[in-house]
């Protein structure tokens, strides 16, 4: 497969479930920098998308290329640790960790046993904590137990614990779901600030939300890629109005 | 099961058994308590008052191997009690301490060690197999206990310590292989057993006396795993073979299987002729007369005994524990450990333990169920071997009996 | 050896694979059930098989007792008796024990390890510590001998029938039966199954006390090749436990096919090899194949 | 945050310092050495116990074969004691005086070569720890690498614990088969079965688990800790946080082995023999059911399960002799379906409330009361302040712990 600039090029993508393709020869490419949205109805392929760019998934035939490295080959943690981050669909935080400890199991030293083992809590890790609370606004709830953050406020904890990683490619399956309107205002505002040095892919179903942040919008429908580009042009693509309104 | 419900016919045959005591010192206790004081008979610390003597009794009431342990804790406990029926020993009655080892070997060693160190046991009867055996040795040894043992067993084993009332390895095994060359004709023998230590050394001394001594031939030699209850793939290995002997010590819940699935494959005693070691009375419940009838059974006693002692004894037997209740030859060497003892203790005239084991060779006891039995130097009984054929009724036939006692020889030379 | 010896040998001692398969495959084809499709593991299991086997027991006495002349056609009215009892202690540990615990999987290995201990020590004192054997009637005994030499052991092709039959009956009912439908709608999705209708409370207690009849018909049947005693479950359990791991317990299909390997194995290489040596060969050849596919032969195929 | 730290560091360490001057003083004195080797005995099972809250109450994953590493390590001690009571002096009576008397039994007529090194203490010391954690490392690795776990992962260390034991069984001659190795007498010329000697191997033991319980409680509250709880509930997040979780379950299970091998070298000292009857799935079984007691969340309470079990069987046994096994079940199945937490999970439901609503009903004067209306915040954070605050804190952490759940209730206690 060629080389590229594009942070992420994925190629003739392919799994099948017993026989079903819920991914069918899918081509995308994501540039530097870019905050790229993927939309299409229920069953689509989007989530799957993900699992498959994360590992989650195995793919059955084509290649994911992360900055010209394949990495459908590699474990998931290998693949996190190569600079993608995935947050799920529903929030996946530890509940019983307080904001601050999921912050700090999330840094990204000591992944090994032992580097886990002789972790220190020290300025470095505290002073990146502060900077991702700050960023995700739960500088004041440090201290709470996870658990009790409103539904909003784990999302962005989630969000929080990719960040402390300092991914290259963040992929977010449905960043606000659930949220209030003013959470979502505060989510696109944080969308922005985090795409500027990094890659984001965001599957998403508000259109007015993706209008907001979105750079180019990728439409999947049965596991292919339908529409592709500037949100305005692909929402008077009559394809993609056919499949949304025929469904 | 208590005294006076005991028959007076046993009852007076056991008091002559006593043979070295008089009887008046039997018949008045409490003189006889104030003759020997509890200093004079007990300098080592031992639970002995002038009324009682303590004794342990170690054997696995639950797990698996209570299945067979039970009849030598029956066994024991009647023994003693027509002991104490009789006045006890030394005028002192003897109250029994009951532990379970459990069928687990270190349960056995903990209840040992509680029983010599916190109970001061004057003795121990108990233990059934190898493993319990050797798992407490080291503790009797260790604290100078007393252990009455009841099982035959593989030999290569002598301690001051444990006095054993089975027979070892040579004397079950030596007279069978004798009379299964001369009467049967066997030259070809399969030998199969249980895999541990007890079959293995039966089998190399069986080899060893076929190969050089009768100048017969081994044909095949299988253990299988303590529990396996599949044997179809052994039975046609030995349909290939055609011994003319089959020679088992195959144990526990193997065994049952064992001799189902030979009568199903049409080896019946009709057809082969077969020996083994390891079937009593009380294997026999498992295993059904109808599937062991035909085949023989070496051991040094069998319920259908017919001597005085014997009746006697299954009479009582059945009194204390029921009229199905079954006695096999582990049962009754079980029930000779109180009587030994007690005439050690008797001769010796004190429960020390260096002073029975002092006084124990040469003690003899012809009262015993199986006939006439006496302790050998070694600690083990001189005793006849017998061959009994199984009935379909699940009794046992006698066919054979050693004409002399079968001298104890634990590390047989010749064997190793 | 002549031509036709090692051609009798050749078919009993492929007789011995078969009537073993049989023999493993009625053994865990009870945990099979309640393993998976309940995902619970039955520690009791082999108590549930000597149940069975205490029936046959007491109920030949009895007939032995009370009524002689039906003795030789008493033992198939036993075995469905067999499960009958064992149904109904299954459905009574599943109401007081297993359903409390269906969300703690692992707990109900405890919870069963402790019910195995009080049940052996029910037996012990109820039936008494010794081992006991059912009186069969004849026509189970001896071999059938198809010419000289030749000699078909009859209980062996009564449990292979037997099993059999059970096997073809689980599988018929699973596949076609309400219950059957139930039983899958549960397993695969519990929630949806209630939503729907399906009583799952009522389908989980009717699935353990099936798998609990079943080991107790297992146990009627091994009277007539093994030992009935307080214990005897033990000799069993773990090689149930093999069978299902092996086969990958999510599938009664795993099951069948794991416990024909397992016997074949160890029948030929118990012929060829000494009884201890085949198993540990046996064992090993499990262990390894269970480290390169550890979800066993058959895993269930979902999407992760 | 560091107030917190420290206070949670000082909570763990206040029940561990109990134990240790349980074991250490009270024990020591108010027992003869006969009661004493035997609380030695049990404590050689609280091992097993203390590395089973490690892999099974943080790490989530269920062994029942860690008879197989108890036995290992026992095993692996008891050859070099044998080897050390088989001098061509006392066994002069065998075929081939110098072998272990059941290599003897068994035909065998030189030492096998793989026997060779247990002539070695250092190298026995090295085995003792280094064969089970390899065994442990490659089942482990085999395992978790491919996801396998849950009831899975406990059937097939089952298996593991059976192949053993009928390995060792079969292959009497270098094993001792069924009676397993006995009749050990002498460590490096010092005889292990006199009475000095065992209060001293009690003490040696006593101080092994006390080290060990600080080691797992030291792992717990690394980061090692929490990812290995966070593991347990959320493991995707973990993995899709760039750990490599299998690493750390192999981890968990190496660690168990360690430490149930160590306990069994002990249990091989003090009882003076070892035997495949402690390496199958029963007392695979009855270890985790130690653990159960206890509580699985919580070191100390392992330790204490092991203890109360053991004593349990043994005053029962005693006691009751017809009635003991129906007495252990129940408590078997008492505490699966009541206490799930076990003893600590009692602790922390019932009696750690109760104290602290006393300690609280006098300090209450003066406080704000605690939790404002709809911010559930103040009471989870109340750790870290004052203890009046405490029991609310407590109280939502026992309805978690009900639940079975019980994250919280681990974190907490030792």
């Amino acid at each position: 497969m060629s080389n590229t600039d594009f942070v992420l090029a994925v190629e003739d993508l392919t799994v099948s479930f017993d026989g079903f393709k819920a991914i069918d020869s899918l081509n995308l490419y994501v540039d530097r920098g870019e905050l790229r949205v993927v939309i299409g109805p229920n069953g689509a392929g989007k989530t799957t998308l993900l699992d498959l760019i994360c590992g989650k998934t195995k793919a059955s035939a084509g290649s994911i290329k992360f900055k010209n490295q394949e990495m459908t080959r590699l474990p998931e943690h290998m693949i996190v640790r190569a600079g993608i981050g995935r947050k799920f669909q529903t929030p996946s935080i530890y509940e019983n960790l307080s904001v601050f400890k999921n912050l700090e199991v999330s840094y990204p030293r000591g992944r090994g046993v032992f580097g886990a083992l002789g972790f220190k809590c020290d300025e470095a890790v505290k002073a990146k904590v502060d900077e991702i609370a700050d960023m995700i606004g739960l500088a004041d709830r440090l201290e709470l137990e996870a658990g009790l953050l409103s539904h909003g406020q784990k999302q962005w904890l989630e969000i929080g614990m990719l960040l402390m990683q300092d991914p290259e490619l963040l992929m977010l399956d449905e960043p606000i779901a659930g949220m209030s309107a003013r959470e979502r205002e505060l989510t696109a505002e944080l969308l922005k600030r985090i795409c500027r040095n990094r890659s984001v892919i965001v599957i998403e179903h508000d259109m007015e939300f993706v209008a907001r942040i979105a750079h180019k919008v990728t439409v999947m429908h049965q596991g292919k890629i339908l529409a592709e580009g500037a949100m305005d042009k692909v929402q008077s693509d009559p394809k993609v109005i056919d499949v949304y309104l025929g469904h | 099961m208590s005294d006076q419900h005991l028959p007076s016919s046993p009852r007076r045959k056991f008091m002559l058994g006593a043979a070295a005591l008089p009887l008046a010192l039997a018949m008045s206790r409490i003189g006889h308590a104030a003759a020997l004081p509890t200093a004079q008979v007990n300098t080592t610390g031992l639970a002995v008052t002038d009324t009682e003597v303590v004794v342990g009794q170690l054997h696995s009431a639950t797990g698996t191997m209570a299945i067979s342990e039970t009849g030598s804790i029956q066994a024991e406990q009647l023994a003693i009690d027509q002991i104490n029926a009789m006045g006890g020993i030394l005028g002192r009655k003897i109250r029994v301490i009951k532990e379970d080892g459990a069928s687990d070997w270190p349960t056995f060693a903990e209840k040992s060690r509680k029983l010599l160190v916190n109970d001061k046991v004057a003795t121990v009867f108990g233990c059934w197999t190898s493993a319990s055996r050797k798992a407490v040795l080291p503790i009797f040894e260790k604290e100078n206990g007393l252990l009455y043992y009841p099982t035959f067993y593989e030999g290569l084993e002598q301690s001051k310590n444990v006095i054993y009332t089975g027979q070892e390895a040579t004397q079950q095994i030596l007279y069978g292989l004798d009379w299964a060359k001369q009467e049967k004709s066997a030259k070809t023998f399969f030998l199969i057993g249980s895999d541990y230590i007890w079959p293995r050394t039966s089998m190399k001394i069986a080899r060893k006396h076929v190969e050089a001594f009768q100048g017969g031939k081994i044909v095949g030699e299988e253990y299988y795993p303590l529990g396996h209850t599949n044997f179809n793939s052994l039975i046609n290995k030995i349909k290939i073979a055609k011994p003319d002997c089959i020679f088992a010590a195959v144990v526990g819940g193997s065994n049952v299987a064992f001799y189902k699935q030979l009568k199903a494959a049409g080896i019946t005693g009709a057809r082969q002729f077969l020996l083994t070691l390891s079937v009593t009375e009380d294997e026999m419940l498992g295993v059904g007369g109808e599937n062991f009838a035909g085949f023989y059974s070496s051991m040094k006693y069998f319920q259908s005994l017919d001597n005085a002692n014997n009746k006697a004894f299954v009479e009582a037997f059945k009194k204390a524990y029921g009229p199905k209740a079954v006695i096999g030859d582990v049962t009754q060497a079980a029930y000779l450990g109180p009587w030994l003892w007690k005439a050690a203790v008797e001769k010796a005239g004190s429960f020390d333990v260096d002073k029975v084991v002092a006084a124990s060779p040469g003690i003899e006891l012809p009262t015993a169920p199986e006939g006439y039995v006496k302790i050998h130097e070694n600690h083990h009984l001189y005793s006849k071997a017998r061959i009994a054929e199984g009935q379909p009724d699940g009794s046992f036939k006698v066919v054979a009996e050693s004409p002399e006692l079968m001298v104890p020889d634990p590390f047989p030379k010749g064997y190793q | 050896m002549s031509f036709d010896e090692i051609y009798n040998i050749t078919l009993m001692q492929g007789f011995a694979g078969l009537s073993l398969f049989a023999v493993l495959l009625l053994m865990g084809l009870g945990l099979a059930i309640i393993f998976g499709q309940m995902g619970v593991i039955n520690m009791a299991h082999g108590e549930f098989m000597t149940i069975g086997a205490y029936t046959i027991f007491l109920l030949s006495s009895l007939t032995e007792s009370h009524a002689p002349g039906l003795m030789q056609a008493y033992f198939p009215f036993a075995i469905l008796c067999a499960f009958i009892v064992a149904f109904a202690f299954g459905w009574l540990a599943e109401w007081a024990l297993i359903r409390h615990l269906y969300k703690r999987p692992l707990d109900t290995l405890l919870a069963t390890w402790g019910l195995s201990l009080a049940m052996q020590q029910a037996f012990r004192t109820l039936i008494g510590p010794k081992e006991v054997s059912p009186t069969l009637p004849d026509w189970l005994m001896g071999s059938w001998e198809v010419t000289e030499g030749l000699d078909i052991p009859i209980n062996g092709m009564f449990v292979l029938g037997l099993t059999v039959l059970v096997t073809g009956g689980v599988l018929l009912a699973l596949y076609k039966s309400r219950w059957g439908l139930r039983v899958r709608a549960t397993v695969a999705n519990r929630a949806m199954a209630n939503a729907t209708g399906i009583n799952t409370t009522r389908t989980d207690r009717v699935t353990f006390a099936i798998g609990c009849g079943i080991a107790g018909v297992a146990g009627a049947a091994f009277t007539t090749i093994g030992s009935t005693g307080p214990t005897s479950g033990s000799l069993y359990i773990v090689d149930a436990f093999l069978v299902v791991t092996f086969g990958g317990a999510a599938s009664l299909w795993g099951t069948v096919v794991s416990a024909f390997g397992i016997a074949q194995t160890q029948s030929i290489s118990e012929f060829f090899l000494s009884g201890s040596m085949a198993k540990v060969l046996t064992l090993l050849l499990i262990v390894t194949i269970l480290m390169l596919r550890p979800q066993g032969l058959f895993a269930s195929k979902v999407r992760r | 945050m560091d107030a917190f730290k420290t206070w949670l560091d000082r909570s763990g360490l206040a029940s561990i310092a109990i134990l240790a001057v349980l074991l250490l003083v009270v024990f020591p004195l108010a027992m003869d050495s006969f009661r004493l080797n035997l609380v030695g005995k049990y404590l050689s099972y609280g091992f097993v116990a203390v590395g089973l809250v490690m892999l099974w109450g943080y790490g989530g994953v269920l062994s029942l074969g860690q008879g197989v590493f108890f036995g290992l390590g026992g095993y692996a001690m008891a050859m070099f004691l044998k080897l050390e009571a088989s001098d061509p002096q006392s066994t002069a009576i065998q075929s081939t005086p110098g072998i272990p008397d059941f290599m003897d039994w068994n035909q065998l007529t030189a030492l096998p070569l793989w026997w060779e090194p247990f002539n070695s203490f250092g190298f026995t010391l090295f085995a003792v720890v280094a064969v089970p954690v390899l065994l442990a490392f490659i089942i482990g690795y085999a395992m978790f690498k491919r996801r396998v776990g849950g009831v899975y992962f406990a059937i097939i260390t089952q298996a593991v614990a059976l192949i053993l034991t009928v390995l060792i069984i079969g292959q009497q001659g270098y094993t001792g088969g069924v009676n397993g190795m006995t009749d050990l007498r002498t460590l490096l010329g010092w005889d292990i079965r006199s009475d000095e000697a065992k209060t001293v191997l009690y003490f040696v033991t006593a101080a092994l688990l006390l080290a060990s319980v600080l080691l797992c409680r030291w792992v717990q509250l690394s980061k090692l800790g929490t990812l290995l709880l966070a593991m347990r509930d959320k493991e995707d997040r973990v993995r899709f946080s760039g750990y490599d979780v299998s690493m750390f379950k192999v981890f968990a299970f190496c660690l168990a082995a360690a430490l149930s091998a160590i306990g069994g070298a002990m249990f091989t000292l003090q009882v003076g023999f070892m035997s495949p009857t402690l390496i199958g799935i029963v007392p695979s079984i009855e270890m985790v059911i130690f653990a159960a007691v206890g509580g699985r969340m919580s070191l100390v309470g392992a330790v204490y399960g092991a203890l109360l079990v053991n004593f349990g069987k043994t005053y029962f046994s005693e006691t009751f002799p017809d009635l003991w096994l129906f007495l252990m079940a129940a408590l078997f199945i008492g505490v699966v379906m009541a206490f799930p937490n076990g003893l600590a999970g009692l602790y922390e439901s019932h009696v750690k409330p109760w104290l602290a609503r006393r300690k609280g009903a006098a300090a209450k004067a003066g406080e704000p009361p605690a939790g404002t209306p709809g911010e559930a915040g103040q009471q989870a954070s109340a750790p870290a302040s004052s203890s009046p605050a405490a029991s609310h804190s407590t109280q939502a952490v026992a309805a978690d712990g009900g639940l079975g759940i019980g994250t919280k209730v681990s974190s907490q206690s030792a």
